[in-house]
């Protein structure tokens, strides 16, 4: 070996001393007429479909910039790529901070991937309102930095058990889902409420992503007899499993996730006798096709007009109008402790698209609390509070 | 439970076999397995949808118009790509056809975006009943379809000149070429024929798994595994593996755990091949001194 | 080659200033590009250990994911679990990651070779991911698992930078290690045994501890990046253990030049690179990657290296007419 | 002279078919045997069977009277008993100095911890072994190749570079199996005196395949006939030229 340690030892001293941590700068990314704001998300890979959440927040930030933009500012928006992919999503943040600057960040789909780079996020302390993913563990404990925008996994889990049993005599409950964690930020706080509620799970069954056929699990789950089923499956999977719940003559409701919806998931069944009995997770004020969203689909077509919308593109932009609010209320003298603070200020926001308003606090950032649920009625998607009750 | 899990593990099996059974035609003839023949089937699949759902195509000639496509495809690649590697390390060639298809997922992705899209349905034939069990239009249509390939395949390879043109290239290549054999068109119509009945699988299984970039990938591997089962190469075996692989999933899930199905592949692939290290019918593998 | 063997090794040295430029590194970068540096060390070990094993060993094995991903979890579980500081947890996970080389060598020996080989361990990652994502005690499920950063015997390991040193600290000796072992008898006996197994027994060279060394080896130095693959993310997930990381560090090893060192570091240097700059083209990370990788395969058959080796004849790679 | 290699009762039968039944032979140092008979006789197979490629189903293989019977191919090799292929065994991407260095390998000390710390002793031998390669190459004339890819050479300069490599470890047996197939003329002269040369100078026993006749009767001390797996004759090249049963069963049909 000709390897010198001593060297070495040397050159990593003086390295280090080169490279003092900087202070995180209260105006980076700040110019007099924009706010350049980082926006990651899942553009590419198998789970892309998640970055349409970010698309139609990019559509919010160029309506905004339409109306005018915040205080003379405009939104200069710099989307990256995390492929759901916690290591390429810790690269994206490391970008928009170190190389782009960018002021805040906001979006982030995919848990695994937000959770990855919290740490990071942490230490450089820039605004990060997470506008997607809905782990917990990103805004607990509070972080000075860290905003939740959408409701948090355990919100979406309680709001799920406590559907399901709200609809009357409901004794057993069955839960299906992928071994992932975006099932799992679902699953488990649901399992959390039922327990509470005195009720353990008669069945608790895996359909991994790519499977194409769930007769193992709907067999088994007609042995099990359910009153309810909470089934935590991606736009597909979720699809063939109810498919072939009606194969089986299996018609016990389903509780699915944010994760899908009713229109496109009548789509991709085809027939609505397959879905009637199937109900989603609706954090929205209205159906996707009713008139309190139309507005907002209007907005995403006028600048992405092809693309196609479902339950996802239209997550982010609760989030994004509370942080108008705040940038306005910041004034033209932004920094970033102004914008926490002030995002700490908004208390019971009426977003016009999320059925949960948003309230921030130094001592709880996950803003939304609640969310509603959608089912058909009359073969009509209606949004519903509890069973049978409208909202 | 078990007639059924049973029934439907054939229909699911079906459909590995569909796709065992065109790498097996790609390997027979060329001594190559085709890592990106997932992409193939996804790509005849979105070939159909677009010409039924953009242009407004029937379905029965957009399929074919797609399958002959993918064919065309099949051996442009074979010509353009394979070609000029295939002297070089097998690792070459793997890594060729995976980037081929990472490219045509990249296409898929980028052109048609990050739905998860109907297919509309070859026959809609309503499920049929015998007593309590049940099985699809869709699946009795694939499984009719690898029955007449099988035959249609069996005949050929062992009935035909044809058949004695693929042992030939299979044993020996240069062989093949002194008696006249024109091997590397019999590679690019291969490669042709492999794509097509990749699109095939494709047209037959998009209905029933929904569109989407990645619906290649993971029927690849059970593919693989239903390969792997009935030895490399047999065209039987191939379809009895698919099969086997098919109806063990249903009962590993049915029986033991859910969790289980996704890795019954894998589990099957090294039992085999630790107790049968050729597979349920592969050759012997002689190694010369 | 046509020196002896004294002037080659002097002229060999000169790769060391490859290390000592690399020491200045961290004074031009911001910590992404840094981030962005530190990947492409753990990712020259990985490409390594693969490459020695597809390329001079000539098997078909696809195991080297799994290697990476035993790693990883090794020195999570032994972060913690065992709150060990991470430097302790790096020499387990290359034990780990040899573990699983010699489960691997162990389908090689039993007559398993070529397409059979490869999907027997492609099977073992993807039964080794199910594992990960199965058993959450152990392995936190798929929630991740988190290493500790704790300053580690004096090291700020939460800089990117520091990481950036003892990386680069050790690349370098785990590379040195395994050109010493490719140039000896042991790295004539692999070839020799990717090219004529049945020849090698006859010169008395047992073929089969061979096999097995090749792939503990290649497990080994893949299973050390896995455990700098923890501490760079901060946090193990399986998913980053599946067959898109498969494929990435396959093509890794041809693009850079099957079975050659210098290989594996052009290899995963560019492939590490690429994806930061199609950055711009958000979703066409595929179409960029298959086409580039399609045209070096047909382009630079004996990819990046061969660049290299008409530079000089040290840079020669190990095949014949292919 | 004692026996270097004692063959007994060597069988080896699969499925009814007998591939080598009952063959028996001795070799002593510095002795050449060779061993003819037509296509399918079981020559190789009775190589196969010496060498550990072939698992005898009956009698004994004493190895300067070590039995070696069911010692796997590499433990033979590196007790003293090398062979070469009918075939060609070269290492193509490997250059003639490797190959021939390869030859030695169970001759260079170092263990493998030795070698990847790259400590002094493991770089000593790997110099002295190339060192050794080079000078072995010399004394064939091969030296002005030791740097081409043995997979470059002509068929007749693979054959010699594979004696080189096999015989470099200096082991007191050799299998040569038909060393001098597609040599031209002037090779097959050379590759005579190369046998020669190691039986006579290095007392090297050597038991050898062969179609040459000429070569075979020039170069073999004595001759074992073969016909459908059994020994039919066995004598010195006189002996054999005139035995009617070897006429019948090989030379008549050769």
């Amino acid at each position: 070996m000709k390897f010198k340690p001593k060297k070495l030892g040397l050159l990593v001293g003086l390295a280090l001393a080169a490279t003092g941590s900087a202070a995180a700068d209260e105006t980076t990314g700040l110019t007099d007429d924009s706010i350049k704001i980082g926006v990651m998300g899942p553009f590419s890979g198998n789970a892309s479909s998640y970055s349409k959440a970010e698309i139609g927040l990019m559509a919010f930030y160029q309506m905004i910039n339409d109306e005018g933009g915040i205080n003379g500012r405009k939104i200069v928006a710099v989307q990256e790529d995390t492929g759901c992919d916690p290591a390429k999503a810790l690269a994206a943040a490391k970008k928009l901070i170190h190389q782009d600057e960018v002021f805040m960040l906001h979006g982030n789909s995919c848990s695994g991937a937000a959770v990855a780079i919290k740490p990071e996020i942490v230490d450089a302390g820039l605004p990060w309102i997470v506008a997607h993913a809905v782990s917990d563990t990103i805004s607990v404990p509070p972080v000075e930095n860290i905003f939740h925008g959408v409701p948090t996994g355990n919100t979406n889990g309680e709001a799920m058990a406590a559907f399901v049993l709200s609809k009357p005599d409901t004794k057993k409950v069955a839960i299906v889902e992928h071994s992932n964690d975006w099932a799992h930020s679902y699953s488990n706080p649901a399992r959390a409420y039922l327990k509470g509620h005195g009720i353990e799970p008669v069945a608790e069954l895996v359909m991994e992503r790519g499977q194409t056929d769930a007769t193992a699990q709907v067999l088994k789950l007609r042995q099990a007899n359910p009153d309810f089923i909470i089934g935590a499956l991606y736009e597909a999977e979720t699809a063939i499993f109810l498919r072939d719940m009606k194969k089986y003559g299996l018609d016990t409701p389903v509780m699915g996730t944010a994760g899908t919806d009713l229109e496109n998931t009548l789509k991709r069944v085809g027939d609505l006798d397959t879905v009637k009995n199937y109900f989603v997770l609706h954090p929205y004020v209205d159906n996707l096709d009713g008139p309190l969203m139309k507005k907002w689909a209007d907005m995403i077509h006028k600048y992405y007009p092809d693309e196609e919308l479902t339950n996802f593109s239209y997550i982010s932009i609760g989030s994004g109008v509370a942080l108008v609010e705040a940038l306005k209320a910041a004034g033209p003298d932004l920094t970033r402790s102004k914008v926490m603070a002030e995002l700490d200020k908004i208390e019971n926001l009426d977003t016009g698209i999320l059925s949960s308003t948003i309230t921030w606090s130094p001592e709880e950032h996950r803003g939304a609390k609640s969310s509603a649920v959608a089912g058909f009625v009359d073969g009509q998607p209606t949004v519903l509070k509890a069973w049978n009750t409208p909202y | 439970m078990f007639l059924q899990l049973t029934l439907s593990g054939v229909s699911q099996g079906a459909i590995y076999a569909l796709i065992a059974l065109s790498l097996t035609v790609v390997y027979r003839s060329t001594t190559i397995v085709s890592f990106g023949h997932g992409d193939f089937v996804m790509a005849g699949a979105f070939l159909t949808y677009v010409l039924v759902v953009a242009i407004g195509i029937a379905f029965l000639p957009a399929s074919l118009i797609a399958i002959v496509a993918m064919f065309l495809l099949g051996v442009a690649f074979s010509r353009g790509l394979i070609g000029p590697i295939r002297g070089g390390p097998h690792v070459g060639l793997a890594l060729m056809s995976i980037s081929f298809g990472f490219t045509l997922r990249g296409i898929a992705r980028t052109v048609w975006g990050r739905e998860v899209l109907p297919m509309p349905r070859v026959f809609d034939i309503d499920p049929i009943f015998i007593g309590s069990v049940v099985i699809t239009g869709d699946a009795l249509f694939i499984i009719s379809i690898v029955a007449v390939l099988l035959v249609v395949f069996f005949t050929v390879l062992h009935f035909t000149d044809i058949g004695k043109m693929v042992q030939a290239v299979y044993q020996s290549e240069r062989g093949a070429r002194l008696i006249g054999i024109d091997v590397e068109r019999f590679h690019n119509f291969s490669w042709g024929l492999g794509a097509a009945l990749g699109a095939v699988a494709g047209v037959l299984i998009a209905p029933i798994s929904l569109l989407h970039p990645d619906l290649g990938a993971s029927f690849l591997i059970k593919g693989f595994a239903a390969m792997t089962l009935g030895g490399f190469g047999s065209l039987a075996g191939a379809v009895l593996g698919g099969l086997l692989l098919g109806v063990a999933e249903q009962y590993s899930g049915a029986y033991i755990d859910t969790t289980l199905i996704d890795i019954t592949a894998y589990l099957l692939i090294i039992a085999v091949l630790l107790i049968r290290p050729r597979g349920l019918f592969g050759r012997k593998v002689v190694v010369k001194v | 080659m046509q020196t002896s063997t004294g002037t080659l090794s002097k002229r060999r040295r000169i790769f060391w200033l490859v290390p000592l430029i690399a020491l200045a590194l961290p004074l031009l970068t911001n910590p992404y590009t840094q981030f962005i540096a530190n990947a492409m060390l753990i990712y020259t070990l990985v490409t390594l250990g693969f490459s020695v094993v597809i390329g001079n060993l000539g098997q078909l094995a696809f195991a080297n994911t799994a290697f990476f991903g035993i790693g990883a979890y090794a020195s999570a579980i032994a972060s913690t679990n065992l709150g060990l500081p991470w430097l302790a947890t790096v020499p387990l996970a290359g034990l780990a990651g040899a573990f699983g080389g010699f489960l691997a060598s162990a389908a090689a020996l039993r007559g398993i070779r070529l397409y059979y080989l490869a999907i027997v361990t492609m099977a073992f990652g993807e039964l080794m991911r199910w594992f990960y994502t199965h058993t959450g005690v152990l392995t936190g499920g798929t929630d991740g698992l988190p290493v500790s950063r704790e300053r580690d015997f004096g090291l700020a390991l939460t800089s990117d930078t520091v990481q950036f040193y003892v990386f680069l600290i050790i690349t370098c000796l785990l590379v040195a290690g395994t050109v010493n072992l490719l140039r000896s008898r042991i790295g004539r006996a692999i070839i020799a045994v990717r090219e004529n197994e049945i020849a090698t027994a006859s010169l008395g060279i047992p073929t089969s501890q061979i096999i097995v060394t090749a792939f503990m080896w290649s497990g080994f130095i893949v299973g050390i990046a896995g455990a700098m693959f923890a501490l760079h993310t901060g946090r193990v997930f399986p998913e980053s253990f599946g067959l898109t990381q498969l494929i990435v560090n396959f093509a890794m090893v041809l693009v850079g030049g099957l079975g050659s060192v210098a290989g594996a570091v052009l290899g995963a240097v560019a492939l590490t690179a690429l994806p930061e700059y199609v950055r711009a083209f958000p979703g066409m990370e595929e179409i960029f990657f298959g086409v580039i990788v399609m045209v070096v395969l047909l382009v630079m058959p004996k990819g990046l290296a061969s660049l290299l080796a008409r530079v000089s004849p040290i840079f020669q790679q190990r095949y014949h007419r292919d | 002279m004692t026996s270097l290699l004692k063959v007994e009762g060597l069988s080896v039968h699969f499925s009814g078919l007998k591939a080598l039944d009952d063959v028996s032979f001795e070799l002593e140092a510095g002795q050449v045997r060779a061993v003819i008979g037509p296509n399918g006789a079981g020559k190789t197979t009775l190589f196969n069977a010496i060498s550990g490629y072939a698992r005898p189903t009956a009698g004994s293989v004493l190895l300067e009277d070590t039995e070696i019977v069911h010692c796997s191919p590499h433990l033979i090799a590196e007790k003293g008993l090398r062979r070469t292929f009918q075939n060609g065994g070269l290492f193509a991407a490997l250059t003639v100095l490797e190959n021939v260095m390869t030859g030695l390998h169970t001759q260079t000390p170092g263990t493998f911890f030795d070698v990847l710390l790259g400590r002094r002793k493991a770089v000593e031998a790997e110099i002295e072994i190339r060192e050794k390669a080079r000078d072995l190459l010399k004394l064939m004339s091969m030296d002005h190749m030791a740097d081409t890819p043995a997979g470059d050479l002509s068929g007749g300069q693979q054959r010699i570079v594979e004696i080189v490599r096999t015989v470099a470890s200096e082991p007191p047996v050799l299998l040569l199996d038909e060393p001098a197939v597609g040599l031209s003329p002037v090779a097959r002269q050379q590759m005579m005196e190369i046998i020669k040369r190691l039986s006579g100078e290095k007392g090297v026993g050597i038991l050898l395949i062969e179609h040459a006749v000429e070569l075979v009767m020039a170069a073999a001390d004595r001759i074992l006939v073969m016909a459908a797996g059994a020994r039919i004759s066995e004598g010195t090249p006189e002996e054999i030229r005139s035995d009617k049963a070897v006429l019948e069963a090989y030379l008549g049909h050769a």
